[in-house]
């Protein structure tokens, strides 16, 4: 194991004092069927971060957890409501923990990248995304991140470097070298980040996103959220491999498994894999064992139990998720692995935490508050932006 | 007889051409192949075929649409539901190979074969990239391959049996929209010839050619129409290519008024080449298309009604001709 | 100003628009970015800007056109050279990405990039598989893209330097048969506008409509023609989407005669939208199409030279409507 | 190493003992940089084939060499001959000694099929095209095999399990994993072998075929003539393994390196192989390590030394073929290694060798001289075959 880096502040030990148990923790739960296997320590870079952005680290992912209940409640009882979502409760410290490690904010030319997927709001959030204009998005408001053009699963913000979700699985991990590509022709140091799905491997596109980044030595992180399933189907159904890093690692690509529960083991695989595509090193891919806690997807007008809503999956013919499954992981809880390990490093306290998640609830609220107050679009505005100048002729007009 | 679903009627024919003919398999992704009807027996091919013969695949169209090919070529009948956020994966398979290999081999090339192809973007809220209407005209310019849009639950399953039987590629295409309609359906199999269109309702005054997800519209058009006096007579499409031009021209040379309806994008919609063909053959006719414009379905619902070309427009577009 | 081929006009182009911007990138896979022309300097992309802006990948079509698209969402300018063969294998990213993403994302897009598409099917021998020129059609029919199909050498430089300044997507059609089509080309940079068909020749009696690899047997066959004594007007489409209408209708309007030519299929060619457009807005006019049959080429120059509408097929459907 | 079979005829000594030879031989010859990297001795089987089996290998190499230099002389010298092709001289080993593993003949529903390449003479006439009806069809004559609708890239045979070249590169890969999947569903022994070249490799298709071959166990064997070059490249442009067949190990999929130039190391490995996906043992992977002698392609008016003739290619930018490396690569003929082996074997002596090949000569002369006579196409006919019946109608005539 490598030497850990303190920050000064006597906290370091501690901290590893913490890991220690958590790992106890999770062996006495019993997970070792379904729980992640990671690679281990990485490095400790999270242990050197300030206690501010270890703070936010866990906003972040309180904040995404908060949009999506708040979220699954208007499903279930608001019938004003129209957003659909997919779900990715469960999965937040893996978007946390990569954003903590990119350049979120600057001219467009300095930021890093992120591509995301069908599953977008948690990516969305960790990035910078603006929750209440991306609420609005949701809604199909005029005034959402997108004008109402996009929806959820399409929401986009190349501001602040979030370059869209992507409901086609495969494209988006072949475009995002493409901007990888980019970057190392005009000489930048920006790094371009896919997220994907365990369902990605089958598709076509994994071979040549992954084979174009490493020829190329291109400046692309692949990360691979690997929970479980994709739609109605064990993972095992499309991958000969238990760790699809493995099928990465072919390539003679870097490869590391991380548990996807843990934001901070998340952030230590991403800033490795950060630092070595700014410094030339070329591709990187993680492999981040997690899990979604609601269905494949929701949508208003929801009943619990129902298609589309929360649990069971009813048209889960070739294989459906064991409640038990779902229950082990929750045992595993990002939001509170976060949280006791701020806690047992010292960089809050429980009343600390109560109030952040307060704050974070007070502004969750509000953005679906302001959202649901936003104008709705124009119907004719339909036929604007198909071209970057000028609308396009409404031809069904008699 | 009974009222069915077209999900339902569709795998009737489905399950009835794999019990008829051992060798036939069924590739899917995320549609399992399960219908259930009231009154009716559940059907589910997984279960009753087994999974040699009736395969759940990971995510890759292309891979589909290309072992329903491979073993079309190996001498089984084989068919694939791609669902429509994958329709345009297996463009290249389609268009460079399946459409082409019976010309390009003499004759030689063995393709009974199936694409069923699901069809979205009637739907607001889906959005631009989740929306893939337009691919009826992609499979309709091709040659070598038997585009079909069925529009009711009877020639859903009708079609489905003349595709399954027919020597020749088919492209079947399923306009999502209409799952869940239902009607009289025949319980044994029978077939719907997969080149003629149906005249829907017989007129004098005005031709209106729809097809696929726009039938409801342009039909509920024609009764208000026929209500307010108009004789309309109405022509489902049916089949793409080969196109019924025979059908459509007689209809246009008595009625000489013609309006298209297309829910794909307005240019090069079928709608174009049923103008471009009645233009040919009918001098002194009146022509006229409408279809959703060449702009993506956005996502918001206020916007995407408004672009849809529904049962009002097309009155409203028909009273400016008559 | 000098006599130069096709293929050295529009690397001419590409150069300047690369020299002016260091971070524009060139995609290929196995047609170097080479062309020489006599007294001129060898254009050699790959030599003068290097393999970090210019690079030959493996063959997987997809990619190439996948990272142009990423590679101007990141905000460089991007083009590639998709070999004809891979034609068809990025369909799907140009469909539904591509062309979609400008308008799902509200506009927020940065798209300046071109897909430089070759095109066969005018060559006897190809066969099949190795005939694409089907594609016109295919990226015709979406929107978001500007589909462009220049037929000079002059033309292909303009429009190359416009599809590369433009912010939209550009689809670029290149019909391998001009390759080494020559006429006298400007040496400095200049833009030939990506929405306007061009009339290559005023006249009264017809109007006849071209595109592409069959403006020379349109013009050899308006040649014939006015030789005979009939005043023919000529339009070469030059831009597929958005189709400048106007200028056909205007046409049409003064000749009432229309013969739209295409190399493609029949069904849902260029030419169907052709005649769709003006049929909806010229009345009592005759209209026409030629075409290549619903049929793949084949292989033999006997089968394939008498499918493809030439010259002499021009004036003879010509002669048949004045 | 395994046990020898010996098939009793008291040749199994000597037969091994050139298997010694030749390999000093290669060593002599100093091939270490360029020489194909085999897995060593696989099995025996090729030694246990009787005389005329392997007599018949020998006139099958010999027949796709003298068909493919009887064509480059046409190139170069008839105005009259009409005919492309993609050259396949170099690499006879690999389509014969894989098609000799294959069932060639019987009804269409018991036979291996083939499904080949751009490249596709070789591999036609080792699985049973006939070859005077091939030449036809490359010379465009409506008696050809495909009618003269197909021409060289094009042919198929399905009579003999020769399904046709696909000039595509990638997706004959995946089609034929179709067929495999339709043998299983049917309950057939019946095997699809693919051949693909080195380029082969970075098309997504080859993801595709491997994952979904070894997801569903199907009986599909994918044989890559890994002739260093895809056009104007080398391979190492577009692939990161020095044995591609490490890609398809990472899938677990029974991959071998064998020596390309050697028909009967190819035979072995091809043997092992269908007897493993017959037996449903799924599928398998096979790299030959082989060389093209001639330029990419040819086409009649050829000049010696031009682009599309033989030698030097002047388009190749990139990269480029070195004298040297022909040169070196034609010191292992596979003609020249299965004639002194079968001599060495004592199947053969030279004056029978040398008898088989003028036999083989005559047989090719004959065919060309047939084919050169045969009907040119009724130009009408070119709207037949769209579909299965009738004929489609001739729209530009007016
Ligand atoms: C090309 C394509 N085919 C099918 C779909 C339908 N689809 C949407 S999500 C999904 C499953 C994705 O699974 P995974 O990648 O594991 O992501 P997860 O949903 O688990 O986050 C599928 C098949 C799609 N979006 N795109
Ligand atoms: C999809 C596609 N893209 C490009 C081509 C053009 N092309 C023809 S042959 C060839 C090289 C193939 O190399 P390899 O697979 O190594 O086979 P070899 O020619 O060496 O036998 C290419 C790129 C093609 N036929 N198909
Ligand atoms: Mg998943
Ligand atoms: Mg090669």
């Amino acid at each position: 194991m490598s030497a850990t880096h303190e920050d000064g502040s006597g906290e370091g030990l501690t901290r590893r004092g913490f890991l220690r148990v958590a790992g106890l923790a999770g062996a006495v739960a019993g997970f070792s069927a379904t729980a992640a296997r990671a690679d281990g320590q990485i490095g400790y870079f999270a242990t050197d971060l300030s206690d501010d952005r270890l703070r936010d680290m866990l906003r972040t992912i309180l904040r995404i957890r908060w949009h999506e209940r708040t979220m699954a409640d208007r499903m279930l009882s608001d019938p004003q409501y129209r957003a659909y979502n997919h779900f990715y409760a469960g999965q937040e410290a893996v978007a946390t923990g990569v954003c903590a490690a990119l350049r979120n904010d600057g001219p467009f030319d300095q930021i890093d990248l992120v591509y995301s997927t069908h599953r977008p709001s948690g990516h969305a959030l960790a990035k910078g995304v603006d929750m209440k204009r991306m609420q609005a998005e949701m809604d199909f408001r005029s005034t959402g991140l997108n004008g109402g053009y996009a929806a959820e699963m399409h929401i986009s913000d190349p501001a602040v470097g979030f370059m869209g979700a992507d409901g086609m699985i495969g494209p988006g991990h072949v475009i995002a070298t493409g901007s990888a590509f980019a970057f190392r022709a005009r000489g930048s140091d920006q790094v371009a980040v896919v997220f994907g799905g365990d369902g990605t491997y089958a598709t076509p596109h994994f071979h040549s996103a992954l084979n174009n980044a490493r020829m190329l030595q291109l400046p692309f992180i692949y990360v691979l959220e690997n929970n479980l399933y994709h739609q109605y189907a064990h993972y095992s159904y499309s991958s000969p491999h238990t760790d699809i890093a493995d099928a990465a690692r072919a390539y003679g690509i870097p490869a590391r498994v991380v548990d996807g529960q843990d934001v901070f083991a998340v952030y230590n695989a991403a800033k490795e894999a950060v630092d070595r595509a700014r410094a030339g090193g070329g591709p990187s891919f993680i492999e981040a064992k997690t899990y979604r806690y609601y269905n494949h997807w929701g949508a208003p007008g929801a009943e619990v139990g129902k298609l589309g809503a929360f649990g069971y999956d009813p048209l889960a013919i070739t294989s459906f998720r064991p409640e038990r499954e779902v229950r082990a992981w929750m045992q595993r809880d990002p939001v509170d692995i976060a949280r006791k390990t701020l806690i047992d490093w010292g960089v809050l306290d429980a009343p600390g935490a109560d109030a952040l998640e307060a704050e974070v609830k007070a502004e969750v609220a509000e953005a679906f508050a302001w959202a649901a107050e936003q104008p709705l679009c124009k119907p004719e505005d339909g036929l604007l932006h198909v071209f970057a100048e000028g609308a396009v002729l409404p031809r069904q007009i008699a | 007889m009974t009222v069915k679903t077209w999900m339902y009627s569709v795998l009737e024919a489905v399950q009835a051409e794999m019990r008829a003919d051992p060798a036939m398999v069924w590739i899917f992704e995320l549609t399992p192949p399960v219908a259930s009807n009231a009154g009716m027996p559940v059907i589910n091919l997984e279960t009753e075929f087994g999974r040699k013969r009736v395969v759940n695949t990971g995510i890759d169209e292309n891979w589909m649409a290309s072992a329903v090919l491979g073993a079309g070529l190996a001498g089984s009948r084989a068919a694939t539901y791609i669902p429509y956020q994958g329709a345009g994966m297996p463009f290249q398979l389609i268009q460079n190979h399946a459409g082409k290999l019976r010309h390009m081999t003499g004759g030689k090339a063995s393709l009974p074969i199936v694409f069923v192809m699901e069809m979205t973007g009637q739907t607001p809220g889906f959005a631009g990239q989740h929306s893939d209407y337009e691919i009826d005209s992609t499979y309709m310019h091709i040659p070598g391959v038997r585009t079909v849009i069925p529009s009711t639950p009877y020639d859903a399953k009708g079609m489905m049996h003349a595709a399954l039987r027919s020597p020749d590629p088919v492209v079947y295409l399923y306009p999502a929209g209409l799952r869940m309609l239902s009607e009289e359906v025949p319980d044994e199999p029978y077939e719907v010839p997969l080149d003629k269109a149906a005249v829907r309702q017989e007129g004098t005054d005005i031709t209106l050619v729809g097809s696929g997800g726009g039938m409801p519209d342009v039909l509920e058009a024609a009764a208000q129409l026929g209500a307010e006096g108009m004789s309309v007579e109405v022509i489902d499409l049916r089949v793409l290519k080969q196109m019924d031009t025979e059908t459509l021209v007689a209809s246009v040379a008595k009625t000489k008024r013609l309006l298209a309806v297309d829910q794909t994008y307005y240019t090069l919609g079928p709608a174009a080449e049923v103008v471009a063909r009645c233009a040919e053959n009918v001098e002194g006719a009146r022509f006229r298309r409408i279809a959703f414009p060449d702009a993506p379905p956005p996502a918001s619902p206020e916007m995407f009604k408004w672009m849809r070309p529904d049962a009002a427009r097309i009155v409203a577009a028909a009273k400016t001709m008559v």
